[in-house]
């Protein structure tokens, strides 16, 4: 909803904007997620989003000083908001985040695509999902390979938020292939899976 | 679904706070206090063991610390994985310089965060082992086994573990029994009626007044099918029919049952569905080593039960008879 | 309602077929076998403990048939008491040459099966006390305190009185005992989800979705107010402030607290109840003696909550204090 | 419904059809009856009295050799079945009829009147409630009184049920005097007891 476009790089400031925009997007969409969670797992994704968001929101990175330092404080702040799946999957590509970015105090639009492949790379690995299994990593992927080549936050934002709704729409009629959803992929067929959903909301309303 | 509760935020920390308000026996600690150990802290010279999930399940799972039992449990939100630093307190509060095994349930959120603080600790010289529960037959096939998640079985390994690492047993050995006891447990459960995440605005499923979810998950995921209300017996029959084409190869005629509550079916039910398993696995030729019956792994308010078989040899049988005391489980 | 049953007739003998399978503890017996008492019978030269009452309680009545508590118990159907033969039996099971007390809650079945059952056995020299429960405050005035119902405080009764005549009291003494237990102990429940009779077609009351009643019976007897959902520390303060009003004349400050669930509310939530209970005692300066949280006197699948003070001495604490053992619960 | 109307006495015969009947009404009208309980009670006195009235109804009295073993054989079965208020009260007025009709084969409809009044007065005895209290007594106290000097089956019957019928009506908008419902004499208005309402439709679909 912003019409802020000009920011020339990925800073600290940036990324506060992000957390408070991702909370709000969160609190708003709470049961909306829940209830997507509730059909194929234990309907708590919208919960413990709107939870974590508001860690990552409260949590004070003004004084970090460098992006890496930032992304840790919000590692850290959302690792100690939950432990599910989802959660954990997300602190840990903030981590990797911040191995990525340590010593920066910005970066190019430019370098978000390898930012995000970077942490979609921790995610497989901490996780033990692959790309196809109808997780937030397809979308995650789906992102990644968007924003290569752009270099501005309009075009960032409009093809990632691109990106991750097709994901979800492409997505949709497959079955699910992990968790325990997997037992009934035919079931699954037709849901839009919580944690693909969750980003995609996030990059349609955030910044 | 009405609950009594005050902020739905705060729904973990006030149940924790009366836990340990009514129970002396368990200690609240760690620096978000999402760990409960004994009181008193980890016995030198015993091989610890730590535990650890999501909230909603009690007694499961901090209702489990005690002699025999547990050591340190960490302790999520409601059907979220405990926090990474709450895993790495619980396994640092449970060892006692002798090693730590991490056993609990096959989710992803816990495993991860248990791997991480398994990894981490390392450094500090705490050596672990993990074991995941997987007992739940409806959540993956046979072929795919290592994949299936814990439930209510998740106790009996606690059980021999604990017992196992009272008496003095290394690691290595203390690992071995809960492994064995794992490979040895098989659950299914029916769902009757929904259960409500504190912060939700409705709850996680919804069935129809005479509608049932067979190999239902403890969360309230989907199961195998869903169809009208049987009567207990024919319930009972399908579940134990199940149980055992899945036993594993070379399975014991000797077990222990498990019939558990899942939060708000009664006793009375729970005692029908019993004698209904203890005359059909007679018929089968199987004897009951130890019958359990009543709410030990729940879903907060979900009505339901599951039916859960440890095929035992004498070592397991010894072990789950073995002393035991905990808040919700004594074994005299 | 969903229940786990078969013929809604064959509910009660189902379930005390599974009970005494699960626990070998527990042996039934009687004429149409329709009474639980302790494996192995009545000791001789130990006072005797009966109790009896309709079904749909467990743990109650059945279920605290064992050491330091019941030597038997005769049980009705769902919500109806026991019928005379039964009672007689009880009695009979119960008589180890000492004397027989019958404790039990004060309805009128009970009470009507139970005098008749007294009088018949008088004739062939048993001698009975009666005692009867007589907790819920909510259940008639203060003025006419004799009259109320008995609910979850009784089974403070029955371990006072048990732990009394373990220790060989004799009938007088032990009668004394649970009279003391009963006066020195007051309960109000509130239901926030109705129960429903096995036989009968619908629920035996009804709430809306957000309404609980404050007061309710343990059989769903409409209650003191009926109103919308309160969060869980307003509840407790006002049922705090209904109990320590009633308070008897120059009770103790100190108190065995119970935090009763009525079958479908979770643990977590009767935890969350207590954290309340506690520190609202606390503010008053009451101690607790012992802390009692769990599903000991339920409804079936009623949910809700009820809280128990009984204001000990020293005699009744360390009798609450004894060792105990029967299959719900055991003090070590 | 029966137009039968002729028996000159009451015998061991006419109590079988009088137990068949009961348990036929109380078959047909169990579930209203728990649902008038669960308004005041524990919504069980329908189940308990088709459950009682069925244990009459297969209780063998044929071979008994006077109307008080008759009774007492009743007063058995119906005492094995249920332990409730109700129930007991019940039978509690079958053993006053028992050893009121010790000996005897038969009794006149005339003889019914001071039966129902021992009947009833068994009943106060045993459950310590008084008349007034808006239960099962006060039916039963006007149906004894509506029986004196009838002696044909025909107006005991049509007697006896308007006598029930008129009591219930009477005390429907009295407060219930006895047990719980004392403590919401308010909520009781406008209440039919439970225990009278039986009573009142046994006597109208009864003999
Ligand atoms: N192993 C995994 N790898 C990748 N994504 C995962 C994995 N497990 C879960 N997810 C994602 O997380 C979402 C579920 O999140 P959430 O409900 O918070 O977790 P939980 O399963 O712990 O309740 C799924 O929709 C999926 O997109
Ligand atoms: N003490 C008593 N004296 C007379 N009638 C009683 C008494 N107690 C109960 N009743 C009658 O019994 C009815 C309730 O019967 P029932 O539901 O079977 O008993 P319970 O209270 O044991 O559930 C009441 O409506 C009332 O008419
Ligand atoms: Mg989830
Ligand atoms: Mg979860
Ligand atoms: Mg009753
Ligand atoms: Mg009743």
């Amino acid at each position: 909803m912003s019409t802020t476009t000009t920011n020339a790089a990925i800073t600290v400031e940036l990324l506060r904007n992000a957390a408070c925009r991702a909370h709000d997007a969160m609190r708003r969409n709470e049961q909306r997620l829940n209830e997507a969670d509730g059909k194929l797992g234990d309907g708590d994704t919208g919960s413990m989003l709107a939870r974590l968001t508001e860690a990552l929101s409260r949590a004070d990175i003004a004084q970090a000083e460098d992006l890496g330092a930032a992304f840790a404080l919000y590692a850290r702040a959302g690792s100690a908001a939950t432990g599910s799946s989802l959660g954990t999957l997300l602190v840990t590509a903030l981590l990797a985040a911040s191995k990525a970015t340590k010593g920066k105090t910005a970066i190019g639009w430019n370098e978000l695509s390898p930012l995000v492949g970077a942490a979609l790379e921790a995610m497989i690995r901490r996780g033990g999902a692959s790309l196809g299994d109808k997780t937030i990593l397809d979308a995650v992927h789906a992102v990644a390979e968007a924003l290569r080549e752009v270099s501005d936050q309009a075009t960032a934002r409009r093809l990632a938020a691109e990106a991750a709704r097709r994901t979800l729409d492409d997505f949709r009629d497959k079955p699910n292939r992990i968790g325990r959803a997997r037992m009934f992929a035919e079931r699954s067929i037709g849901q839009d899976d919580p944690g693909m959903l969750a980003l995609c909301i996030l990059l349609s309303d955030g910044p | 679904m009405k609950k009594f509760m005050n902020r739905p935020a705060d729904y973990v920390d006030e149940m924790l706070d009366g836990l340990v308000a009514a129970h002396p026996s368990l200690e609240r600690c760690g620096a978000s206090r999402r760990v409960i150990r004994r009181a008193g802290g980890a016995r030198p010279g015993k091989v610890g063991i730590a535990s650890g999930g999501g909230s909603g399940h009690l007694p499961l799972f901090t209702g489990y610390v005690g002699h025999g039992l547990l050591d340190s449990c960490s302790i999520g939100n409601v059907f979220e994985g405990p926090n990474l630093e709450s895993c790495m307190e619980a396994i640092q509060f449970a060892d006692g310089g002798r090693g730590v095994l991490c056993l609990y349930g096959n989710y992803g959120g816990d495993r991860m965060n248990f791997d991480m603080a398994g990894e981490m600790l390392e450094a500090e010289g705490i050596v672990t082992r993990t074991v995941l529960g997987t007992d739940d037959i409806a959540s993956a096939g046979p072929d795919e086994a290592a994949k299936r998640r814990g439930v209510a079985g998740l106790i009996l390994a606690y059980k021999t573990a604990g017992a196992a690492a009272e008496a003095g047993a290394d690691l290595d050995d203390v690992t071995r029994i809960a492994a064995k006891t794992v490979a040895a447990t098989r659950t299914i459960g029916v769902a009757l009626a929904p259960c409500q995440v504190p912060t939700a605005s409705a709850p996680t499923f919804s069935l129809g007044p005479d509608e049932i979810e067979m190999g239902m998950g403890i969360h309230g995921e989907p199961g195998i099918w869903r169809d009208r209300l049987k009567p207990a017996d024919a319930l009972v029959d399908e579940m134990l029919e199940r149980l055992i084409a899945d036993a594993p190869a070379g399975a014991s005629d000797r077990v222990v049952v498990l019939v558990n509550g899942l939060g708000a079916t009664p006793l009375e039910e729970l005692f029908i569905l019993y004698r209904r398993v203890a005359s059909g696995l007679g018929e089968r030729g199987i004897s009951v080593a130890r019958p359990l019956v009543g709410a030990f792994v729940t879903s907060m308010e979900m009505a339901g039960a599951s039916i859960s078989l440890c095929f035992v040899d004498d070592e397991l049988e010894r072990l789950i008879g073995a002393p035991a005391s905990c808040p919700f489980w004594i074994v005299p």
